[in-house]
Parts: C-alpha cells; structure tokens; sequence
C-alpha cells in the first residue's frame, strides 16, 4: 500500500548506504530533483545509481555525484558538455561506470519488473559492450543475452499521483520513470499534485498504484523551476 | 546544386546540403528518428506534404520544431535535450515501449551521424576509442539495427583528410552491417550485398567525379551516377 | 465455526467457510489475484476496511463486485468473462503489462483452485491429462508462479474419497513448488521447506483431527492446531 | 501510413491464404467482430489464428473456425462452456492446438513487436507444456526459452482512432489489441469513431499510430450490440 508523506526527507528515509537506487528522468525532464536533494541531505553512500545519464551542471544527481556519495553510474549516456562532476570523478578513478546502451537499459529495467530471467538482443552485437557476453544466432540474426537490472529503491518523477498511488507523466518527463517503478523493492514518486481516488481515468493511468510505495508531493514541477537554467547540452 | 561551392574555398555540398539530399530520400508518409547532432538538420527540409512523422527516442511520435519563447516546456524535449513542441496526433510513451519501437523494426528510416562507415555497413560513431576520452553511447546502438533503414550522414573526409567511408572500421564499432546509405559533402554511397562480398555504389557526387572518389577513398567503388 | 456441520450429512467447512478463512489470510492492503471458480468467491468476504484490490489478469487492477443490470458492459468483464465493475482508483493496462504484472512478482496473494497439491508445492489444475479432455491453461501457469504467495483452495477429498493434497502429483503439474498455503474443507495446510525435505502443517482443522488428516492423506503431518 | 477504409470488408483486402493472424479480444471483450466476419466473407482459409481462445458460441472466431477456415490455433484457452465448434473440430482432428500460457502469449507477442530473439521465464517450467524446450538456471530459479509469436496481419478492436492512426480502448477490451499491433505486418483496426488529429491527448495515446495500417469505424461497439447474448462461460 502507498504512503502520502509530507516531506521529501521523509520520502527517502531508510535508503542504506550500497543501495541500488534508479532515478527517473532523461536530462533533467522527470528528473526527481526534491527526493535526490533529499537523499542528499539524507547522507547515505556508497550509492549505485541507475540513470540515463550522469548529471548535468549543478542540479540533482551531479550533486550527488559531486558529494562523492556515488560508487558506481549505470547509465548510456554520462559525457555531456555540462557533466564536470562526473568527468572530474571518472577521470581521477573514484567512480566506476558501466556503459549500457540506452534500450537495453530500458528493457533489462522492465525485464526486471516483468520477471523475465534474460533476453536476447541484436543491439550491441559486435561491439564493445557486448565482449564477453553470451551471443546466439536467432533466425540468421545474432544476438547477445542481456540480463535484468534490478533496484533497492526507485526516485522517480510523475505529474499527478491518486489515492491508491496511480501516477501519469507529463509528456517526455515520462521516459524512464514507468519502468523503473516496477523494477524497485521500493519506488517513491515525488509527484506536482495528488487527487482523490477516481480523480485519473482509469484509462490514462500510465503507473499503476501496486508499483508505488511512497507519494510526496513538490509543487511546482521541478523542471518548470529549473527551466531558466536548462542548459542544452549535446547528449541523448 | 545550388549549395555546391557556396564558397569558394569549399567543394561539394555544405551541411544545408547533405541535410536536404537526406530529406529528398526519405519516402513520403515515412517514421523518423533523427540522431543527434547533424542528422538533427534534415527536419528542416521535411515538408509537411512529406507527412514524415518524428520519433524522439526519449518517449515521443509526431515531434514538431524546435520550442522557442513561451513554447518552452522542460519536460518536452528531444534525445539532444533541446525543448521541442508537439504536433496534433502526437503520443507520449515510456522508454521501454519507446525502445521497442525502434529495435522491433517500426521505424522507416534512423539518420545517424558517424566517424566511420564500412564498406559492409558497420557503422561507428559512439567512441573515439582514445583513453581520455569518456565513452557515451545513448541509444546509438539501438537505432543503428532497429530501423528499417539506417542513413549516416557525414563529411566524406575527417580533419586529416583521411576517408571515413572505409574497408574495415578502426574506431569501435556501434552496429555491424547495418548501413544502408551513406550521404556526404561530395557523394551518395548505396551500400549493398552481404558481408562476404559487399559492393558500394555511388549514386550522385557533387562537384567529384566517381574517379577522384575511388582515389579519395581507396575503395572499388560502383558508378551509378548515371553520368 | 458456524459454517461447519451446517448440514447433518456434510463435515467441515462449506464452501463459503473456505473462502472465509482464505479471506481471513489476506494481510491488509494486499493486491491479490483470484483465480476462476472457486477462488472468485472469496471477495464476497473482503471488507472494503480490509483495502485489498483485486486484479483481474485481463487487464485491470481495482475490480469491483459483479455487475448487474444497467452496470454491465461488455467491455468490462473479469477472467472468467463474468460482467464486473470498476472501483475508484482502478487502472486498465494491456496483456502484457498485466502479466508482468503478475510475472514480475508484484501481486502479494494468488487465490487457485487444484485437481491436486503436492507436499513440495507442486501445483496440478490446468489439465486431466485424460486424451478425451481438451486443455486449457489460460494464465494458471503464470498465476502460479508469479504472485508472492499461492494459495489453493480445493476440497480435501475427490469425488472418489482420495485425498488432493499428495505426496506426489499424478496430474499434469501447472507449476513446482509454488504452493505455500491449502484451504479446504477438513483443514488449513502450510507448506514449507524446499522440495529436498518438504513439510506440512495443520494449522486449523475443522470436524477433524490431525490424526484423522493423517490417514486422510497418508502424509506426515505437522500438528500446528495449537489444540 | 494509416490507411482509412470505408467497408470491413475492404479492410481485410489482401489476407491470403495460410495466413497467420492475430485476432485481438479476451471472450467477445475486444474480438474485432466485423473485421472477423468480413474476413469470413472475404474466404481466405488455411489461416493459423493467434488469440486468446478459440471462440465461442455463434459469433466472430466461432464461426471463423465451424466454416473451417482456420487450420490452427494458437491460444491459452480453447476450452469454454461455448466453445462447440472448435471442440468439434479438434476432436474430429481437423483443427491444430497450440496451448501456450496465456503470459507466455502475451510476452511472446510483446517480444515479436519489440524486436527481442527470445527470452527466458519461469512460466511453465517442469511442465507439459515446456517439454522439450531449452531451459536454464538463472539465479537460482528454472527457466524455459520462449521464443516472439509474430503474425502477418493483426485484427484488433479499439476505441477512438484519430486521424493519424492512433488508438485508445475502453476498458478491459484493450486486452491483446495493444500488443497485437506491435507484432504484425499489417494492423487492422476496426474502432467505434474516428476523431481529427489532436482529437486523443498524446498523454491518453495507448497504440501509436506508427504500429497501424488499417482503420475502419464500426458502429455501435461489438461488444454492446452483442450485450443481450453474452453468455458466462467457465473460463479464463
């Protein structure tokens, strides 16, 4: 069952240092800039995070980055023109990264909530992140054996959140926050509003509440906060 | 061509121009995933009675220009994070179901910047393989085999004047086999046949003869300039 | 218990008892799955203070009671195809979402009935076996194997007086090791253990003893009655 | 590019013989009951037919199969209180059965639209149903490989389409519709009103256009005109 907390810190109580954490958002759309500030505050370390990348200019998980509370970035796209703290740390050996090609993070995510023990995908076949993995040829196309990627906890950004924990996205804010619900022990949302049961269609539901532990409400939408400073950085 | 020696010190086609032959192969009615950088030029010179539908990997068909003023909206943005807007009969969906989209075949047509092409189709362009540098990869190797067609788009010739269209790829590679045309300042190269015995045609040069081609590139290249 | 005995030729619980003591087992605000049959009746004795939702694999999380009159729609119907309803904050997603769902372990209790259980956790109820049967699965199998618990709920007895609950499965099996609790009609049996050394426990008995269960059954059984 | 028809029966134009064809719906809830008759009128046989059930009572499928048109089905439930004339055939032997759980199915049709060579799950395993397929440990739990379920064409029931092909549902007649989509060659939707571009929220968008050829308004929805003889069949 979900539980409506009134602070972000509240939110991320209990997050342990080695956590597995995904955080949601591509660049800082869906980026759940409340709960990581929180974590921040939080103090836990030795954090493995998931993302699509590893923090940009001086918002979210570059703090996080910069405060050295990060082992290890599991991510597709860590080099932007903004990512110094990254660099910086990756660069002087005190940050491990494993480089993912952004689908299969996605899909090794949701074959995690799905309960699927491993898949087998063309993409990467050949190249550099796929050595030493296990190959097959499927119908005269080869492929490489992926495997699910799992979390302790998931920060994700949504739009609105019910009172049974239904969450919807706003527009490509959405991207991998879906997903990474399903994959976590514990997902908590920061969301911009929540309404009563009922009050999303319960055709337009994209997170269903049984994916949702925690519900902390932001208001406003941390990517409408930050717009001035949104950077454009060269990156996918 | 119009752009073809737009300056003097230049031959072949500018940027503008590479973006525009793109444009012109790209069939009508057609799925779209433009890659970041370059390949984000051709959306200019798609006409709405092209009926070209963008795909945005970070969630999104039915892409629109580039948002600008109070159109500005962080949460709408393209794979390079520059704010977008959103066309009538757009949709939203997450990265899995974004990626599916693309690895299941659905997409008509990726463009794709490059540092290398093969004559067999491989394609590098995520990794200069230097050790100083950071390597990123972002969805390239997935739009490199996901799409119906792969298209790079790139300067024939790197900054030392070496050929990037190549034999074999020295840079690492993102996909194997899986270029199927290749646009450049002075040509347009159709590469078929299978890994054993590939063959790369050129089907228009600017302001290059398929001579000086052949030379350029060291390549046994096909003339299919019709000239 | 009231339920037990109610008729002079019956012993133990009827079918309403045994959907009663399974509905007693459901910690609150779980999200469980009833299976066809049998198990479907066990929401009749959730409590809306209980705060349990129900899935329904067809793709719906938030299942209200059965529908009736003026509330059917054909477009809202459970997995047994019976006209339901939909409760505030419900939600309707497609096949696959719904089984990962359900795959993905993300449902706390699964309710099933069976043909037989085996002292291991092996599950029959998809399948006589017999040539002249047509199968039939539907979601079972994944039923089975994806929630985070697997109750059954099944007379003790067949027709023919032999005990369900077995050493060994004769029936084709729907899935290993997956059951963790047995309601029938005699008794409540946990099952624990690994598949190497297996037990099982009596946790409540109706109009019976342990000893009787025993030859019921001819297993080894845990007295856990407390009696 | 969405192609509007104005008839069913020039919707399914073009489906040949011994074609493999998805047919979207869960009982009568979502089965695309005009595109069926029209495909019935249309006389392709020798169809293998990839749906959840194999029909029921008098209408759609059923009918598809009792004019023996249907040399195959791939289903997870064939057996229901109505289902006479499958049961007939498949007793008589004329019909092929391939039983596949009903997760299995829907994974495997994801799997087929999302370009995955094959993946591993738990579902099944230690059964008939497996028997003879690979399998694998994978962090302790058995696994089976299963392999995507594509189709040359998809024949599915949605809601609104607008006029870029996009497509919403109506409850839980989404069922196999959004995956089907994904999985074949040629989309054909029937839906209860077409709608301009714009018409459906991008946020509210379930199939993408991308994933449709054909759409053609049926009106009113199957489901309710069939409402009076929907019966109650022991099934799932």
């Amino acid at each position: 069952m979900v539980a409506f907390v009134t602070s972000p810190f509240d939110a991320v109580a209990g997050i342990p240092d080695g956590a597995t954490v995904m955080i949601g958002g591509f660049g800082e759309a869906g980026q759940p800039v409340a709960l990581i500030e929180a974590l921040l505050e939080h103090g836990a370390r030795d954090l493995v995070v998931v993302n699509n990348n590893a923090g940009s200019a001086e918002v979210g998980l570059a703090l996080l980055i910069a405060a050295d509370r990060v082992r290890k970035v599991v991510c597709s796209f860590p080099r932007q023109s903004d990512s110094w703290h990254f660099d910086e740390k990756y660069r002087a050996g005190t940050i491990e990264l494993e480089l993912v090609p952004q689908g299969n993070l996605a899909e090794r995510i949701r074959a995690a909530g799905a309960g699927i023990g491993a898949f087998y995908t063309p993409t990467g076949y050949g190249t550099l992140l796929a050595a030493g993995k296990e190959t097959r040829e499927i119908d005269g196309r080869h492929h490489v054996l992926e495997h699910p990627l799992r979390a302790d906890f998931a920060l994700i950004r949504a739009h609105l959140a019910d009172e049974r924990g239904n969450l919807t996205y706003r527009r490509t804010a959405r991207n991998f926050g879906p997903i990474m619900a399903t994959a976590a022990t514990t997902t908590i949302a920061e969301v911009t509003r929540v309404v009563p049961a009922g009050g999303i269609d319960p055709e337009n539901v994209v997170t269903p509440g049984i994916y949702v532990d925690r519900v902390v409400a932001v208001e406003p939408a941390s990517g409408a906060r930050d717009a001035a400073r949104h950077g454009r950085g060269a990156a996918t | 061509m119009s752009e073809a020696g737009s300056t003097t010190s230049r031959r072949g086609l500018d940027r503008a121009g590479i973006a525009r032959a793109v444009a012109r192969d790209i069939p009508r009615g057609s799925y779209v995933n433009l890659g970041i950088g370059l390949p984000t030029t051709v959306s200019a010179y798609l006409r709405p009675q092209d009926e070209v539908t963008l795909h945005t990997e970070n969630g999104m068909l039915g892409m629109g220009p580039e948002a600008t003023g109070d159109d500005v909206d962080p949460d709408l943005i393209n794979a390079g994070k520059v704010p977008v807007t959103e066309l009538p009969g757009a949709s939203y969906f997450h990265h899995a179901d974004s990626f599916a989209m693309m690895r299941g075949g659905h997409l008509d047509v990726c463009v794709l910047g490059a540092y290398q092409v093969s004559v067999a189709g491989d394609l590098a362009n995520w990794h200069t393989g230097r050790a100083q540098d950071i390597p990123a990869v972002g969805g390239a190797m997935d739009l490199a085999i996901g799409a119906k067609q792969t298209f790079v788009m790139m300067t024939l010739l790197d900054r030392q004047g070496h050929a990037k269209l190549v034999q074999a790829c020295t840079y690492p590679l993102t996909g194997v086999g899986c270029v199927r045309r290749v646009y450049t300042d002075l040509a347009v190269f159709v590469l078929a046949g299978d890994a054993q015995a590939p063959t790369v045609t050129v089907t228009a040069a600017f302001d290059a003869t398929v001579e000086e081609l052949r030379e350029l590139t060291g390549l046994s290249l096909l003339d299919g300039t019709g000239s």
